[in-house]
């Protein structure tokens, strides 16, 4: 009977596609998990300036964390390769949580090097990826907000702890940039998403912040400008 | 801290006379609308006693004082339940305080409704409704001329004047007097109302899901005239509620709480068409000549 | 200061995407809302086959549906024209579900005109989409298959409603056809996702209309084949 | 058929309710969009006052306000004429929340101004709508009580930042405000609402203020009222 | 501490009552579990009734019943003598669904026995309770109900299975005495809890046993009465 | 189907009868439930009303009027809304309506718990409470001598003996009379009662969660403490809810219900903990002879 | 510093485990995979008997599915390699699902062979696996007790497919085997699990062969025993 | 009849197997509860250290502990024997969360005696427990880590009470140790289970930790090292 040659004919073809896609996932599930390896080896590093004489070897640790890097640009590279063509929105929950760990890991290391703020650009570069859709493999600027949150967070408990370790100047230095932050993120009209909600954990952040330099100027701790 | 004394609450201090009177204005509201949560439950277990009494209506027995009984029940919910109501949130906003009462009146417009198809086979209209919730003043100084719009058209004789008196009610009109000079009232309540008459608005959107409740009760009596030999019934029913359902259908954007209950009516129809296909297929079964033999037999028992 | 510009840059930047994907979210929105209406109208003339006399207009019900994938196809190529290129599944939430619809749509007119199974391709055609992704807005098979699994809960429907309009060959041609499309599922493999779910209830489906047939068969009702 | 025209009828006055409350709800969106930004950009401008040296200069910074509220008014003005009759706690969702924030600014810049606490005519004053609702678009008593819970909040944040800023009387005056704030929020009887939530948090704010007054007294840096 | 003996004594009150009630459960959940053993027994034994020679031996299977009845009566005397005075309502979650099944089986037993109805007091004496709360302990009017509902549906099962055992007067009974347990139900003004869904079914069992009866009518059948 | 009609509903059929009889004992048991819900409701409202009030004391302020006010609120809702439900469950397992007010019963357990503390610095006794919702009966024959053993007994003086006359309630006794000679009231409600005395009882677990969320309250105070300056109440209660902490704790297979509460008991005890806390790293910074200046400084303000 | 190698260890060690189990869970899932394909194919097969002339052919489908068993007992013992000694229990959620299908499949097998209802020696036996625990990779009777309901299922639907396919026969004897079952699942206590929630769905599918019984019996259909 | 006897079988064999295993699994119960009881006694004798007077009785509070875990020994070998050989994981749910628990009490106490990390063996040791699956009753190492993260909870609270009772050191020690165990948490690579969930609680821990040793260190509080 044609039809139901017809009909066999659309199950094994939707049998093959679905293999198909788990395959893809599979192969972006491993290069995902790798990223997520290097991440956290980053992290790690970057995380020794709260211990007792991290504030001091700022640098060195940065040092340490470049050629990190360059780990991620390769699997990043990698994790490109696998998706096809025209399909990055299908599949990219299975990376959206690693992307923003690695925005946030990268703008952390551009602080804590030269007090600035990363851009979207940088992280791009750093990373491994593109900035425009069109060209390939990028990075959302959602996800790029959203590790600028991180380091919002991250931040205002380094201002903590650099009073402990006796750095007294770092806090409002730190206070500047949070306020910034704040400044900009303020202006955004934000929808009622992750995003939003993460944003909502700045204010916090910043209170922190402010607190501290509070302590420090009502000691007359606060060092002259 | 020690200065902590100095600014401990100061009764005179304008701060704290303006939130007394805050006090009072919320104080106020809370309650009205507790009363009106209570008159809500009232409503619905009356409402939902009424559907069981109709529920109760049988082709074959003598239905006229059921009906009566009906019609007396959601008579005395509107003349002094809803009477309540009305008077509760006259000179509101009707949407304020809906929320407290959107229950009851949903299964209220069921009852009216179901009862409303009983009689007359047809799906009453909200004017209908909205005209049986809407109360002429009993201390109004001038009689109100013009009839209201809402009258029930094609009404059963059963169902009593919409507009009626409301005579046997005791509520006081609610004065919210003030004892310090300061105007706590939110609202102010003494407004000339005499050409105002009371009534329970029924946004639209109330009684599309009243509506949608009384499919369920459709689809009960159509399955329970099986039970009771109507074999009409049954097709009748099945389609009225077609023509519901693809009302309902066609609706666009509906909100969750029609869609919820679309799914319900769905499956309501379902066994509605169900017992129809099993009637016919049953049916189909009877050879003429049988069917005449067995109606032949069936005369002698 | 540098970075300061810096950062309102990074926060204009934003606002200006978050707008620009608003207005396409909102564009989508209003075209698929037209969709659904035409697609809800379509679903009111094909379901008045279960009416009372319905049975017996299936062909005139038919005729007057068939207009109708006009306006579907128009809005189709509308909704096309609205999605940035690769971002199909960056937005396909918004449409999925009346895709799914309208290839059910498809199919039930396909059935009641000829009695057979529509291909993937054929929806393709009447709703005027794309088989193949690269060749651009596209149904998927999922979806395609979402809408069989809606055609064979609809047909169990019309084979009770059938007999109820007297007519007993329909429920026979019913049985063959779910049973075919029953045994098709089986061979997938399927996720434990939204089409594993739906497919659940095929058995259901089927079992009805094979009562239906039972009925017929044991009463004698059953017309020669 | 006597009641399918009935039906359709029921339905077709439901349809056109529901579009009109969605027209409604649109229009009523676009404008809300419009108060949320000038209520955004008013409290950047406000939130200057927590800056280096914003203490200093809180009286210009007010003055840079006061004329975007004429804005707010005009928009409040275009929402009001959105709103039917008797029908604000329909649509009221929409706008409760920039309401508050509305009341919040009024709030804040009052007691920038003049250390008073702002009434409720004053609000409705200087937003555009009125104290009662039968005067037409109003202001509701749990809007503008959440409006001073937020006020509360910032200032137990601008105790801290005087002190920074080197302003020791400052936080000696806020203390006192928010002390009767609270005692005047006490005398409320609060459902489990958001309201109360807010309200528990009321509590916090003065507890930090007294805890700046505290330290400043230890310190001999209160000075002489 | 004056207050800390109090606090300590609060709580050993308390877990001395988590105790005791705890203790009292398991015992009453022994019980249950033997009155479930014998409920079991009556069950398959009542129900070869549907057996191919059952409907000709009615009688005698009723009469192997009767003496299981006395353990069942056994079992509820102990079960009474665990619940303390005016506490049945604390436990009685856990034999309401027991009890609800032996209101069952002493409804199907005095059915095949007599055809009649039995009451709440016979249904309290044949196994072995109060018809009144303050007599001790009692079967609720909701748990008496809830048997005569599953007594429905036995019967309509009955029915089928009588013509095909070749009994054609049974179902013109059970037709008769359903219709009047229906009629008593909609007397009845239920809640919205489990006794109302289970009264929905009984339509369905009095519409499947009307049917038996058209089923024996259109054939002739019928036995004269 | 056609002998259906003989087998229509027969309005004197016994099973007829019987279900009539059934109809009115099931409506007579809802409506009672019903009663009892709107009382829960009101003893809920009237209960927060009395925290809030109690939540308005301050060290500092006059506070007396206020404790006044509150014992009087409590005494009200006992002696209207209690006595009711007492009404209404006479002759009643207790437990068979007990959701209808388990809810408001919790909450004004929190309230008198909470008044109590706050005059006696203690935990108030299950018997205590009990005592407070015993009733004398009004039409009790012979007067009952036997003082009841749940007298508070360390009670401060403001609260009244919680055995209290009930007289200036205007409930009718229910009596249900059986009109067509079946007797259909599920429970006879004629009883000799003149030597019982009315209760609500209160079961021990509706106690400890009452409790339980009289540990919410003190948290407020305490922070509330720290705000209006009084700085050793946050370490009396720290030290108060640690002893409620530990001894909820050690309660072996507690029930779902206290172990929610018994979640929000530990982070109110963190929130006291930091409070304190804060409260002594801040007043560890004072040097001993800057404290003395300060107080001084204070003492010329 | 001593514990801090140890913790180190700790946090390595874990890491190990960790990824031990997943490699574990993964290769149980592509074995388990395959068996589903396996069932697939067998359950296709079987169910060939619903279509019009399967009726007629029984026992050469039935040889048909015999050696596809053997493939069967070629995964299990590929899967029973997989599991470390004693963790049955740990990872049997992987396959409990499939093991239910296999027993299933064998009780439809043997019942269509030979009318009888298979044992779980049997079971075991025809899939690949012990009875005992001890033995090695087993079948819980659980499992095996959820196929054998699977089998009632199937059956009720097999006895309405047989009588439109003219066989009047079967039914007769599905509906003494499927009482059988159902009196022997009454005498279980069953828990308040799976099981018992599928049990539920034995009568209904009891009452349906019933039904067919008594509709073959009221139209003299019933071949003579 | 052959089968019938076959069918009462499977029944019977199948009663006995539940009987057995509810047996069990009572049991188990019943040894759990009791293990339950002694953690309780332990954790409020542990937790007496947050009391006003207890950090300064932490040596003699241990003491009291240590014969209590001679009690949980006990208990935790008569629960071992009534676990079937190989079935740990069948039931392993019933003592999962006691056996986190008790691995926490373990650590707990370990730390209070000398501020050191409890190894996965000496937990083993401390409760009576294997440390190898194939050695017997056998704590898992998720159950361990588990155990460390409600210390680092305790730990921060103890952090906080600590300062309340005036000992300062303290802090600084616990701020140390739970920085490594984040550190050691960090590394690895968790599934999203319920051990991921409460490894996010414990950067909260760290970082109330941190800000009391910061609050103490501005105040100048800090003992000398
Ligand atoms: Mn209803
Ligand atoms: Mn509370």
């Amino acid at each position: 009977m044609q039809h139901e040659n017809n009909i066999s004919q659309v199950f094994s073809d939707y049998q093959k596609y679905m293999e198909d896609e788990q395959q893809i996932r599979e192969e972006i599930r491993t290069v995902v998990r790798e990223l997520e390896q290097t991440a956290r080896e980053i992290l790690t590093q970057l995380q020794s300036v709260h211990q007792t004489n991290g504030i001091k070897s700022v640098s060195s640790i940065c040092d340490k964390c470049v050629p990190m890097f360059e780990t991620v640009r390769e699997k990043m590279a990698s994790l490109n390769s696998k998706i096809p063509v025209n399909q990055y929105y299908r599949y990219n929950d299975q990376w959206r949580f690693s992307l923003q760990r690695l925005a946030f890991l990268s703008a952390y290391l551009t602080y804590l090097q030269s007090e600035t703020l990363v851009t979207r650009e940088s992280v791009a570069q750093i990373i491994g990826v593109k900035v425009d859709r069109q060209d390939g493999f990028h990075i959302d600027l959602d996800d790029y907000l959203m590790g600028l949150l991180q380091l919002a967070s991250e931040l205002s408990r380094l201002a903590v702890n650099a009073v402990t370790a006796g750095d007294y100047g770092r806090p409002m230095k730190i206070a500047k940039f949070v306020a910034e932050l704040d400044s900009g993120f303020r202006l955004l009209n934000l929808k009622n998403d992750s995003l939003r909600k993460r944003f909502d954990g700045l204010k916090y952040d910043l209170k922190k912040v402010e607190e501290v330099v509070y302590d420090l100027t009502i000691r007359g701790l606060k060092p002259a400008e | 801290t020690e200065d902590k004394k100095e600014s401990d609450v100061d009764e005179s201090s304008p701060v704290i006379q303006m939130f007394k009177c805050f006090q009072k204005q919320l104080d106020q509201r809370h309650d009205k609308y507790e009363r009106i949560v209570k008159l809500n439950r009232d409503i619905t277990i009356e409402s939902k006693r009424a559907i069981f009494m109709l529920q109760r209506v049988t082709v074959a027995g003598d239905c006229s004082d059921i009906f009566q009984q009906v019609d007396e029940k959601l008579l005395a919910v509107e003349k002094t339940k809803f009477l309540e109501i009305a008077k509760e949130i006259e000179q509101e906003d009707p949407f304020q305080f809906l929320r407290a009462y959107s229950s009851g009146l949903q299964e209220y417009i069921e009852a009216l409704s179901f009862n409303y198809f009983l009689k007359n086979n047809s799906l009453i209209k909200l004017e209908d409704v909205q005209a049986r919730l809407s109360f002429k003043r009993e201390s109004s100084e001038k009689t109100v001329d013009s009839a209201s719009d809402g009258q029930v058209k094609d009404a059963n004789p059963d169902i009593k004047d919409p507009i009626m008196d409301v005579k046997d009610t005791n509520l006081d009109n609610v004065k919210v007097t003030n004892t310090d000079g300061i105007n706590c009232s939110e609202v102010p309540i003494e407004m000339d109302t005499t050409d105002s008459d009371l009534s329970v608005y029924i946004p639209n959107s109330e009684y599309i899901l009243g509506v949608a409740d009384l499919t369920g009760e459709m689809m009960r009596r159509a399955i329970n005239s099986v039970g009771s030999g109507d074999l009409e019934r049954p097709f009748e029913i099945c389609s009225f509620l077609r023509e519901i359902e693809s009302a309902y259908s066609s609706l666009g954007n509906a909100n969750r709480e029609v869609n919820r209950k679309l799914h319900v009516l769905r499956q309501s129809l379902r066994k509605v068409e169900t017992a129809c296909y099993t009637l016919r297929v049953r049916g189909s079964e009877v050879p003429k000549h049988m069917l005449i033999d067995m109606i032949s037999k069936t005369n002698i028992n």
